[in-house]
């Protein structure tokens, strides 16, 4: 059985598959950069070692200085967690080369997979439908001009090597292509480094639903039914559930086989994930494969019972499921929401900083999957997402009515989050009447960021507050005129000197 | 006690009645409050007014008189008129000034600047793109004028609220 | 339906009320005493009014006061928790006097199952179980003597007016009689104003098992299986499980028709438990019934996906229950932990204070019902209890690993908690083989209390930290000489005196 | 700089030799260590010891010089041995006379004292029952003695660390 397995990621992930190394009694090795010194996988694991500067160019996508901790901090396997390292099949092969197991599926199937072109090919081959468009990567901008007519415009430019909505764009006219093009492959260079881009024809009203598979070594391949995954904000997944109100009976049936099958065409073993895009009209084509665990993993989680994680640990072990398509069900229903430390009023900004205060949400049918703690400062450097919320009910108007609830627990100051912008999703319309496509956000963007609710006393009491806090701070500065400097409070040192100047 | 207090476009005057512990009668413009107000830990407010339980919470804003106010819907950017405010405001030009300047309210690193200085730039035209926490921002002129200023190069590494490029609008 | 419920409790049990009226859009009322201004369940109710000083004879417990409050607040309903005014039939009646639905039985059935005689005379009459006693309270000294001869030692000296250990004492020979007599009549007087104690005969080996019963207004009486409790120290629960690892089919439909008996015999409204010993050879004994939530009810909602406290409501409010005992099924294992404000190093003496740090375990299969936050400080007015840690898996094993994890990440400083004993408790080899009675504590204490685990190093880093610990704290005094008082932190007043006199 | 830091039975020296940043090299009696030690807030540290990563929490004692070490196992009562604890000790006396006296750890209410200034009392008799949080708890006298004094009456709050009973030993 392994004994130690290293975590080549950070951040709630990196945290999340601790947890369950940690429920099988295996130790956990963490790597960090510069800035993660204090973050809290390094506080978790039993061990940590430094990997490099803060950009993750030198740290954490150091495939070499990862395989070199873990040869020295003797481990039997690696989980590479999603980003990062996870769908680099070089990276995979290297790991298995020095005896370590990769928790994830063989080179092979991650290379298959991770280009988009060879994977529809692959589909096309086996007779599973995918969205029409081209097969290779656009060669220039004559070409990309020429294959964008011929598929005809919406269009989407797709990074080669991508996921996660990096180096996608969706141009819907001419005057945008270029600019689009020179954009995604900036992006895509950016964050694979790999700078190919391929176009799609764009679905209208499309539901993206993936299905989460799982296989052993054994040629045991099951499936633990879909995932609904259609309110996206320029690609990104935001708010995820299970089951699909779209989704009947025979559909899941049909879609769990291709998915299956889909996983089978490329001998997969571990945890996957085969996205889809169904149409109104309940018309499914293949989008993409994931070869690794998914940010949203834990509503499926949450409704079949099953750990994931764990699941693919007893996988790289060489263990059969240890559970069979007939023995899943799913119960009651789950939503995920993507805590980020944005700012949705302000464009969607990344907003990193000192976490002043956080009060997570607690009680029944509640999952909290974070890595901040009061006094910890997000860096800028990698991705803003703080935690993933999650709520479990017997049935989906419970588990909306339950999120609404967690959401109003969860506070945290210092940064701004998107628990306000999440909150209207849950009391949107179609969101809550199931309706709803992956135009969601764009459609009701304007309530979306609607902000009311406070009156005329709220605001007065608001101001109020305003008046208690600075003079507070105000009688705190003149007790201790030559306090040390504090982390977090910047400005400050003209305070002493206002206070003189102030009219009481 | 009483002090000025500015919201979005309103102005209002604080004015503390009486205390009594956790007790106060308030005056804010004309009207009056008597509110029962702790704070429970840093920054963290409770509020009890006519019985209703209120959450707020107080984070410190750029300067020590900026704070912004979460209430459970919205969030209130104040700032309390103090010597320092006053002048800033009868002196004039200061809130102008910060238009003309683009910064990034977030450390990240100059991707590409399209711009030179000298350069004329129309409203809405990028002339800037950052990239912070994996995600490309592209900054904008707000009006038609003339690249005044570039204080950063491809390349650099910015700090919060460091300006980046000054533009000088048209007459 | 019901708009508004007055909560008459606090702390955990408090705001986990509040949560489930806040997901059926049910605005709550808080009552808070003097002490309890900045506590959780102030926060988070919609409203909250101040009932009297910090003593809970003055505040909680005044019936009184807080009828008037209710009136004022306009509330629909008032909901007990446990404990306080939860079984006071006088304080039911003068609820539903003053057209206000109390959600709980009706005063009737308190009286019955309140007194713990009437309802074993009760039980007897129905032909179930009772463990053998006396019926009437103790007259004085001489007939306690007199009594205790008759049944043979042990036996059982009980509050008749109580519950939940308070007033209880197990008197195993002649000499501790008198003593014990005394403590349970002073302690019986102390916590429910009446100091009535009775005799019972004590069973030896006895596991405590229980069932959850819910009975509606339209005569449907069902139950939601077990829970074990036999992990008790001082005839207070520690521990909760559910399934029993004892429990056969047959036993659980045996006990479960006895316990819907039983509720049936009062006509019982609401959520109610009726207690079991069941000994070693799986005989079970009514012990008696809560006619109120339970500390442990959160095991039944994760095996059940049932939210017990949402049943209450819609059952006080007149609705039907929405599920039938053929729809329920144990799905699962769920485990609870009482995490105490305690020092189980000295005696299991209550700790009391503020909370410096506190760190809430998250992730999958993990729940915490819970009311102190970072800056909050515990009263010593009430109840040590600051949390609940639930923990759910698909199996016994992977819940106590859980359990074990959760533990881990369980981090709480300023005060200290039971946290070091619960983990002790979950690698106690009786404990997760499952072979336990209520004399586990007392049985595995030596052990249970050992402290270890920390080697030569680890003990030399320990003082390493200290050393830069006091440095820090030395440092931060010299920076600011003239700083405020800050709260919990005694003592530092000698500090800047005493760096003029260190040596470096 | 080096400190002499007390706990249980030991005595320990501890002396930096080096430090950059959150690198320590430190010598604690005859062993020297590399540490890479952070506080990653109020009180929490976290240690990186030849890569293990280990968590512990300082917490403030009685009085400045007396902190609790929280290990991820054990809680160390530890003392930092400065001028004021040095005297302490070596005037001897204080350590004796806090175990003639009977204190609560917390705040409680006096529930009965069931023995009068004066009276002889066994080691293990019980001498006064406070209740807290719920709980009563019995104080007993450690040895054979005397009551020399008692400082509270039935029915009065106490605050935490407030002397109770003072027990005379008997020669």
């Amino acid at each position: 059985m392994i004994q130690k397995i290293l975590v080549a990621n950070r951040g709630e992930i990196a945290v999340r598959v601790m947890r369950s190394c940690r429920e099988l009694g295996i130790k956990s090795v963490a790597v960090y950069s510069d800035i993660d010194r204090k973050a809290m996988h390094v506080r978790y694991a039993d061990e940590a070692y430094n990997v490099g500067p803060a950009p993750s160019a030198e740290s954490y996508l150091r495939a070499d200085k990862i395989l070199e901790i873990a040869k020295k901090a003797n481990v039997d396997a690696i989980h590479p967690g999603y980003g990062f390292l996870s769908e680099n099949a070089d990276f995979a092969r290297k790991v298995t080369e020095a005896g370590i197991i990769f928790i994830g599926p063989s080179p092979e199937a991650i290379l298959a997979m991770g280009d988009k072109l060879t994977a529809r090919q692959k589909m096309i081959e086996n007779g599973v439908p995918v969205v029409p468009g081209t097969k290779e990567p656009v060669k220039n901008e004559e070409e990309l001009v020429k294959t964008v007519e011929s598929v005809g415009y919406p269009v989407m430019l797709k990074a080669s090597a991508g996921g996660g909505g990096k180096g996608m764009r969706l141009v819907r006219n001419k005057e945008d292509l270029i600019s689009a093009y020179r954009m995604a492959k900036s992006e895509a260079s950016a964050s694979f480094g790999d700078d190919a881009v391929y176009v799609e024809k764009y679905i209208e009203s499309p539901h993206h639903i993936e299905f989460q598979v799982l296989a052993d070594k054994h040629g045991n391949t099951i499936h633990l039914f879909e995932r609904e995954c259609s309110v996206q904000r320029r690609h990104q997944k935001v708010v995820e559930e299970t089951p699909s109100v779209l989704m009947t009976p025979e559909l899941r049936e049909e879609m769990g086989k291709q998915a299956v099958a889909a996983a089978k065409s490329v001998n997969y073993v571990g945890a996957g994930t085969v996205e889809f895009l169904v149409d109104n009209n309940r018309n499914f084509y293949f989008l993409e494969m994931n070869t690794r665990l998914q940010v949203e993993h834990p509503v499926t989680e949450l409704v079949t019972g099953k750990d994931l994680v764990k699941a693919q640990i007893l996988i790289a072990d060489g263990q059969p499921l240890p559970y069979k398509q007939e023995d899943l069900t799913q119960n009651g229903h789950a939503i995920e929401c993507r805590i980020y430390a944005e700012d949705h009023r302000n464009n969607f900004m990344p907003s990193p900083g000192l976490v002043k205060q956080i009060t997570e949400p607690l009680g029944q049918g509640v999952r909290t999957d974070g890595y901040v703690y009061e006094g910890y400062e997000i860096p800028y450097h990698y991705d803003p997402m703080i935690s993933k919320l999650i709520t479990w009910a017997p049935t989906r108007d419970e588990a909306i009515e339950r999120m609404k609830r967690a959401l109003y627990e969860y506070k945290i100051t210092g940064v701004k989050t998107s628990i306000p912008f999440l909150t209207k999703i849950m009391e949107t319309k179609d969101f809550y009447e199931g309706k709803y496509d992956t135009h969601f956000i764009e459609k009701n963007l304007d309530s979306l960021l609607d902000e009311s609710g406070c009156d005329q006393e709220c605001e007065d009491i608001a101001l109020f507050v305003a008046y208690l806090e600075y003079n507070d701070k105000l009688k705190k500065k003149s007790d201790s005129s030559s306090a040390p400097a504090q982390s977090g409070s910047n400005g400050w040192k003209d305070f002493a000197r206002r206070k003189n100047v102030l009219r009481f | 006690m009483s002090l000025e207090i500015k919201t979005k476009d309103r102005t209002a005057a604080i004015e503390v009645l009486e205390q009594e512990g956790s007790f106060y009668k308030v005056k804010i413009d004309d009207k009056v409050y008597e509110l029962d107000v702790e704070k429970v830990k840093d920054g963290v407010y409770s509020i009890i007014h006519n019985g209703a339980s209120v959450n707020m919470e107080a984070v410190e804003g750029d300067s020590p008189n900026k704070l912004n106010i979460n209430t459970e819907n919205e969030t209130y950017e104040v700032e309390v008129i103090d010597a320092a405010s006053r002048y800033k405001a009868a002196s004039g030009g200061g809130a102008e000034a910060s238009d003309r300047t683009i910064s990034s309210p977030m450390p990240g690193k100059v991707v590409k600047i399209p711009v030179s200085e000298g350069d004329k730039v129309s409203k809405g035209e990028t002339v800037i793109i950052i990239s912070a926490m994996k995600m490309e921002s592209e900054y904008k002129s707000a009006f038609d004028g003339t690249v005044a200023k570039i204080f950063v190069k491809e390349g650099d590494t910015t700090e919060a609220s460091a300006p980046l490029v000054e533009i000088e609008p048209a007459e």
